[in-house]
């Protein structure tokens, strides 16, 4: 099922605006800090929320047009996995699979037995008798899932299926999830706050923030061209946005940074990975085109390496070696000074047709 | 013909509470009123409720000066308690039957009420309304399947009122006391039974000389037994 | 076994709770020893007694029936529809709360009596009178009893998490089946609750009943009216007649304890 | 604005609900049409009607202080002490419920009363005694009311999250602070409920009240006595006075609207 | 204060059994799977819940014997953040901060002025006339921290203080309470899902599974000696354990995996990186030692390269670079050969004197 929605739902300090189109055997990501609206469009296209302006339709049905139209959420053909999950606490498993057959018209039997084999599909066949109270977060999370699949709906919310569970059970079902939406011939939408899922499920990442959309691109344009610094913290990398010229990026605060692409002009953002930017205590007298003080405020291991975050004109993270940290003898408070060559400072355009960032 | 009135011991002044039942609601409060005119330096209050519920309270010690019941044998059990002195009959009471305004099922007297699909009201046993309506049904000799026995007389003609039921066997006090809302129908007195009121002083009153007073009052004077007839009550003796 | 480390009860808490203990139980102690224990078992066994003790329970279980087959529809639609006029609906259950039970006779007489509004067009259609029956008692105690049920179960579905519902939507359930299958089982312990206090309640009305039903043994005299009714000639039966429906009560309540006491708050 | 898309509500139910309804509105709308209006004046500045009014308001309210000051620690007690015998006490607590209360009060003043167990002892050391006092009527109206007060405290204390009170005590707070700064105010939903139902229940008690204390005007005639009173000289003045007691009780709901009307069933 | 904790707790289905020492001044992460006990622990030492054998004991002074013996949560001393952080939802922050002081006896006046105060040190002071409810997340924990931390404890205890925060949230939040707790005296103990926290924070890393301690080390030990599946997994590394002897572990399952050290001897385990394990379509015929056969359950992108989840005897996650992946033509279900040098099978004895992993 194809969605079209264009639409603004308003709230008492909160306004939600979109125009999106998603496909049928596409999956869409959507990810942004707490607030962004994420669950509200969700609900807005399940139709758990009416909205304000504007329209949704399904396949060219109109399903709210915020006036007179509006089909409730029964009527969509579509399963949302909750993010906490809200199994039935008073069914057993089964019967919480068996729910959705049930309430479209399937006999009692054959409910059963289809929701038999979706267990036995999904390997939980075991915890059929089981209630969602005796449940580990990572067998709610399949049970929710086999329940939201069982009608074989043509849409397919997901919203923020895996923040509950713990490392190795976000690995697990991270696995079976992947293979469960490649199979998944409908339209799928996953609200994850985690870089990894939004990767590793999406074909397309939209960021919203604030209520607006500031990117909608495939994982791999989000992982290289980040717009705004939520995205570059989600990607551990430091972001700098302003207006190139000749090879200079300057900041709205002032700050001005050295890039190799001296053709690009106007409105630009770049991104410098933490292994470019390089620490030094002494002003360095090297070759590096962009040298700039700062102070580190937080020192973290990472994988076999150390982070610095340091506070400077404009903030970066530089990712260095246990030795050279030793070497450096930085803790925090320490004054610094930080490099970046021109050649390491990605630049991009910034102005999309559609998707401003106003701010 | 009037009773000689004894002389009190001394005069009575101050206040005093009678705990008088449900039924005497209308017409104490009047006879009162003659009181304090009589003996200006009283006053009097009122405790109503059902006569049981008032034997209750004096038992356990409630602070009244007179007891007023609607029956002999509750006023039996205040004396037997040693609560109160001895009581005297100040009124009597005779039944009628009330019957919706129209007397919609033609209730002539109290043989029409044994007929089929008549449906009657009377007081339970337990209570002296209901005591005097067995006997006059007993007097009469007619077999009656009530549809209610209500607790207390009001209820009979509460009953009434609403037009639930097509006739109630009331006190003549009561139908005379809500006017035209019932249709009284007449039972004559060799056909009647008679009911007895009696009044007797607390023991433990902190006014025996007024309480005493307007025991004499109620039972002796005149004016008192005036009133009495004007509701309704017939004489005592 | 561990056990959760709960912080001692202030003395003084505990000292005000025993007040109140007491304050309940003084009573309920002075009338143990004011029963005529001599009598006890006689009393019991009379005609009287049993048939108000039948008819009582009788009552109290149709007219809690009555109240949870009406009031869990209202309080759904007081605690969720959004409807206009909620408010409203909310006091006007309060009403039979507030007013003396004798004056709530006297108004379902005024309603359902047969020369009341609307009594009086089931008399002149269907030859049908609610006084002085059994299905007057009915309703008297479902009047009076009622705001207790809707009152705990609105509670209860006030304080069910939405979310629960909107899953059932979104697989497809219609309203009703969401209610029937999500909602209902899930105020349960709330409704239970209700029924509970409600049952109590019934149990023990007696001036709508009286007003408005009657009181004829073995039709509309239930065990407050054959109380009452004693306490005219012989306190202490009316006292070894409240005993039995206390102890009734308690068995009861005990009976469905763990399913119905326990969660009765919690809900 | 945009609203949650609540799922409309099946006409099954709402016509149950209407039915619920119309069973509670039905009597008050008749009780309306018999009302004296001519005389509504007259009636309702009665010496006699303002006394029972200010007594009733004044009993009731001094009544529901008592049922709280008690109730909350019982209701705590209940709740949360885990101390043996709680499920006992909460049996005990209906009790009330359970009994006509025109039996309550003969075992108040089986209790109380000067030849009671408690009053006697009260009586013979300090010359007070309780029935036929205003006090009496507080503490009749107290024991028939605090029942309610009780199950809806209780049920807050019960649905409170315990993570508060173990917070406070990591931040060193004694039990009676924790009890005073974070229990009570986190229930006040519940309490503030609870309040209003034992001031309802208490503002219409009528039993108990007259057996044990009496119906003396001024001192112990409450509105339901006066309205009593009323029924046996003339119904309609009985009913004016019902009237007028539903429309103060509706106006102080609504005054407290919001503050304790609307949680009153989420808490 | 030190702390001595050597005791048994005991709930229906679950044991916790500790034996630990916890010295002023140092801080401690708890890390394990869902349900391992570290919330158990943390409120046993709270005096939140009752010990079922054993003491605890607070500098020498015994506070639970599990009989006679209970010193209630008031009288420890402590600081509690709890996970969700249970602000008081009726009082003002300031209140919520003062809380503490004037439960100990603080005068209302020179509890507020110590509360703003410790508002301003915190950088929240703008917040203390707001209620909890209109708090972002972040801003709760700051707040929660604080009230811990405003009577001054002599033991911290934090449950997972950063799981609600939203990406960019939490490295701010990161940051701040690294610095806070540097500045802590006491004895400090986190309990953490993220790895990056507890290298982060921790002097010492104590492993809790399923009620019993497996390993309690420096981060660094933990991070290169992981004794159990959950840690390797919390790490990202492949963890393989059986027994040495003449360069070869030989797993329980019967796998035989060759290592480098020839002198090892006995219970043994070793990691090998993701980085260090190679992909093959077709047998490898080249140096690596080790060789072995699997199927491909997962692919995800990572930072700037792709993990593949391989189940094979034993099981590895492997990094290679997007150009291996398309030259691959991996996907979900491929067959595949696994490849690592012996040298990358980094092994080390696993018996440790008190902390036997039973299994
Ligand atoms: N029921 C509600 N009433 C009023 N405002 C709400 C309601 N639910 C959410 N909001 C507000 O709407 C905005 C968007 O909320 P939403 O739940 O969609 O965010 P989200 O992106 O899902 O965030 P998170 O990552 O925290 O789940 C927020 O500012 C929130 O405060
Ligand atoms: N109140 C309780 N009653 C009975 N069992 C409990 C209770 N609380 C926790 N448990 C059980 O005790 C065990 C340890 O729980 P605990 O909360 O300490 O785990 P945890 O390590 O904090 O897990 P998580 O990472 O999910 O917070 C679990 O098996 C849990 O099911
Ligand atoms: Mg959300
Ligand atoms: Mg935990």
């Amino acid at each position: 099922m194809n969605v079209l929605a264009r639409f603004t739902l308003e709230r008492e300090a909160f306004t939600l605006r979109v125009d999106l189109a998603l496909r049928a055997g596409e999956v869409t990501a959507i990810v942004g800090p707490n607030g962004a609206g994420k669950t509200s469009l969700l609900r807005a296209l399940a139709g758990l929320e009416r909205i304000s302006a504007g329209e949704i339709r399904l396949d060219e049905r109109i399903v709210d047009d915020a006036r007179k139209v509006f089909v409730g959420p029964k009527d969509r053909s579509s399963g949302y996995v909750f993010q906490n999950y809200v199994l039935f606490p008073h069914l057993s498993v089964l019967e919480n699979v068996a729910f959705g057959l049930r309430s479209r018209g399937a006999k009692r039997r054959e409910a059963r037995q289809r929701a038999e084999r979706l267990l036995l599909r999904m390997g939980i066949a075991s915890l059929a008798a089981r209630r969602p109270s005796s449940l580990s977060g990572g067998q709610a999370q399949r049970v929710a899932l086999a329940r939201a699949l069982a009608s074989q709906p043509a849409l397919l919310f997901l919203d923020e299926p895996l923040s509950a569970a713990d490392a190795e059970t976000k690995n697990e079902l991270r696995a079976g999830l992947v293979e469960r939406l490649a199979e998944f011939q409908g339209c799928c939408v996953v609200v994850t706050h985690d870089p990894i899922d939004a990767m590793l499920f999406a074909d397309r990442v939209i960021v919203l923030e604030d209520g607006q959309v500031v990117q909608d691109d495939s994982p791999a344009g989000i992982a290289s061209h980040p717009h705004t610094n939520y995205v570059a913290a989600l990607l551990s990398v430091n972001l700098i946005r302003g207006s190139a010229s000749n090879g200079v990026l300057v900041q709205q605060e002032g700050a001005v940074m050295h890039i190799a692409d001296h053709s690009l002009d106007g409105p630009a953002a770049a991104v410098i990975r933490p292994e470019a930017v390089a620490i030094h205590r002494e002003q360095p007298q090297g070759s590096a085109r962009n040298v700039w003080r700062g102070v580190v405020t937080l020192i973290q291991p990472w994988e076999e390496q150390i982070r610095v975050h340091v506070q400077a004109e404009p903030p970066m993270i530089a990712t260095i070696t246990a030795d050279a940290l030793a070497e450096l003898a930085l803790v925090p408070g320490s004054d610094v000074w930080l490099s970046a060559k021109a050649v390491d400072v990605r630049a991009y355009p910034l102005a999309l047709p559609s998707v401003g960032v106003q701010e | 013909q009037a009773a000689p009135t004894p002389r009190p011991a001394s005069v009575p002044v101050g206040s005093i509470t009678v705990s008088a039942a449900a039924s005497l609601t209308d017409v104490l409060p009047v006879i009162a009123d003659a009181f304090v005119k009589k003996y200006p330096g009283t006053s009097v209050k009122f405790n109503f409720a059902g006569s049981s519920a008032l034997v209750q309270q004096i038992i356990a010690g409630a602070p009244v000066d007179v007891l007023a019941t609607a029956s002999e044998p509750t006023m039996r059990t205040a004396v037997t308690a040693g609560s109160v002195g001895a009581p005297l009959l100040f009124a009597r009471n005779s039944m009628a039957i009330a019957t919706p305004p129209g007397n919609p099922a033609k209730i002539a007297g109290p043989w029409s009420l044994s007929r089929d699909g008549v449906l009657v009201a009377q007081c339970v046993i337990a209570v002296p309304c209901g005591t005097a309506a067995r006997d006059l049904l007993a007097k009469n000799g007619v077999t009656v399947r009530p549809v209610t026995l209500e607790l207390d007389v009001r209820a009979v003609l509460a009953k009434v009122m609403a037009g639930e039921v097509d006739a109630g066997i009331v006190y003549v006090t009561d139908v005379r006391a809500v006017g035209s809302k019932v249709v009284s129908v007449a039972i004559p007195s060799e056909r009647n039974v008679m009911t007895s009121y009696p009044v007797a002083a607390v023991r433990d009153s902190a006014n025996p000389i007024a309480a005493q007073a307007f025991v004499n009052y109620l039972r002796y004077t005149p004016s008192a037994q005036g009133i009495l007839r004007a509701y309704g009550f017939a004489k005592p003796w | 076994m561990s056990s959760s480390a709960r912080p001692r009860a202030p003395w003084f808490l505990v000292v005000l709770a025993l007040l109140a203990l007491a304050l309940l139980i003084a009573p309920l102690v002075a009338l143990l020893t004011r029963a005529p224990w001599g009598s006890f078992a006689e009393i019991l066994t009379s005609p009287v007694a049993r048939d108000a003790l039948r008819l009582s329970v009788i009552t109290a279980t149709a007219a809690t029936a009555l109240a949870t087959v009406l009031g869990v529809p209202l309080a759904w639609l007081i605690a969720r529809s959004g409807l206009p006029g909620t408010g409203v609906a909310r006091s006007l259950v309060l009403v039979p709360l507030l007013i003396p039970p004798v004056v709530s006779g006297v108004a379902l007489l005024a309603a359902f009596g047969r020369r009341g509004a609307l009594g009086q067009f089931l008399y002149d259609h269907f030859g049908f009178q609610l006084p002085f029956t059994t299905a007057g008692v009915v309703l008297a105690e479902a009047f009076v009893a009622m705001p207790f049920l809707v009152i705990a179960v609105e509670g209860g579905f006030r304080s069910l998490n939405s979310q629960f519902e909107e899953a059932a939507a979104t697989l497809g359930a219609s309203s009703w089946t969401t209610f029937r299958r999500v909602t209902l089982p899930l105020v349960a312990p709330a409704l239970g609750a209700g029924m509970v206090l409600c049952w109590a309640r019934a149990l023990g009305e007696f001036g709508a009943t009286i007003t408005f039903a009657g009181n004829f043994p073995g039709v509309t005299q239930t065990m407050p009216l054959a109380v009452y009714q004693a306490l005219e000639s012989d306190p202490s039966v009316a006292i070894a007649l409240s005993l039995m429906l206390i102890a009734i009560c308690v068995v009861v309540l005990i009976a469905l304890r763990g399913r119905i006491i326990r969660p009765l708050a919690t809900a």
